[in-house]
């Protein structure tokens, strides 16, 4: 189990490497990518902030709870942190278990619970020249 | 008589941007809850408009309006999360 | 689009490369893999026998249905034939879509669709040299 | 008279080991269907101990028991897949 701010790129291939233990038989794999419009318009690039200590103590936190819930400890969360380019990954959830309905089920729980409760904030950068801070339950969102 | 406890309470996001400032300096007697400083920070910063229940976090969890603060604890609004 | 089936190694993180798009916001992936255990017997490897113009077909079909059901075409399929070895990802299955919820499901509604339909048999090597082809529905799995 | 319709049945992991071949032929009337092309499997290969219905496919798609076979069809034993 680890879970991580990253300020660079998320290496998919070495998180898929690293959680798979010899017991497990499915490994599924959330990545948030930072898409090019949102509610019509043309972004730029996503700036995450981060409130750190917080954001590293919650991400933890669901990673024990989802642990507990789905029987299995093969867990690792990476988000991005600062300036996420177009088509770069901005958060990553890996989750390895024995059977797949385990595994799934666990990194889904894991990004909607991620949504809710972990204190980071994107300002998405339009190629307008305008940003705005992005809030759940005002705009849709990947 | 028992000293006020001061905190720099911290700002992110569109709670920053609006204060103009990563955090908001508030004092509060001592024994105070959370929504006691809420609500200095509503009269120290009326710019930030904060809405009716604002979430925040002491000491890296969140807390409900009636948990007491203490000297040393950080505290910190946490506008609605957008993650992923 | 596009589906296939491999007799090298799957590489996740081209493939996560391949089927993302600038206009998506969600990536999420299925990856089985080899488990060193199945019903308590010691598992070396598994030997895929595929019936290879009809499972491509399936697979073709299955990635049409996709698309029209969950609104993405980005979706790549690769299964393994032939030996594979314990920890290697024996299936990947990718799907991108402006957001997570359909990309999530389409992933999902793959892999069930697949092990139900796609004209694929897996026959496991035990470490203590005896080998046994694995029924869905009679045994659990991955 | 018209003349009989040969297959070279395919057959795949459980089946072709009980069989001992990757393929089995058979001998059916013209005008017949999958199920004549099933009841002549089970003749022609009685250790084979199909299911009462297997999953046939008639040119790489599933085919039930009444769809008719034509000469150079390929047609093809399916047991329980099992892949992923």
């Amino acid at each position: 189990m680890r879970t991580a701010l990253v300020g660079k790129p998320i290496d998919v291939a070495a998180i898929a490497a690293e959680v798979v233990s010899p017991e497990d038989g499915a490994l599924s794999l959330f990545i948030g990518t930072v898409r090019n419009s949102n509610q019509g318009r043309a972004v730029d690039a996503i700036e995450y902030n981060v409130y750190a200590p917080m954001a590293e103590r919650e991400m933890t936190a669901l990673a024990h709870e989802a642990a507990a819930q789905f029987g299995t400890s093969h867990i690792v969360i990476e988000h991005r942190t600062g300036y996420v380019a177009l088509g770069e990954a901005s958060v990553a959830i890996a989750v390895a278990h024995p059977h797949r309905a385990n595994a799934m089920d666990a990194s889904r729980w894991i990004i909607e619970a991620l949504k809710t409760r972990v204190p980071i904030w994107k300002l998405e950068h339009y190629t307008d020249g305008t940003r705005e801070w992005v809030e759940h339950g005002q705009v849709p969102h990947a | 008589m028992q000293t006020m406890l001061t905190f720099d309470v911290l700002l992110f996001a569109s709670y920053a941007d609006a204060a103009g400032s990563s955090s908001i300096r508030v004092t509060v007697p001592p024994g105070a809850a959370v929504q006691d400083v809420l609500d200095a920070v509503r009269v120290a910063a009326p710019a930030l408009s904060l809405p009716t229940r604002p979430l925040v976090a002491v000491n890296h969890r969140y807390a409900k309006a009636d948990v007491a603060v203490a000297a040393g604890d950080e505290l910190a609004l946490i506008p609605p999360v957008a993650g992923g």
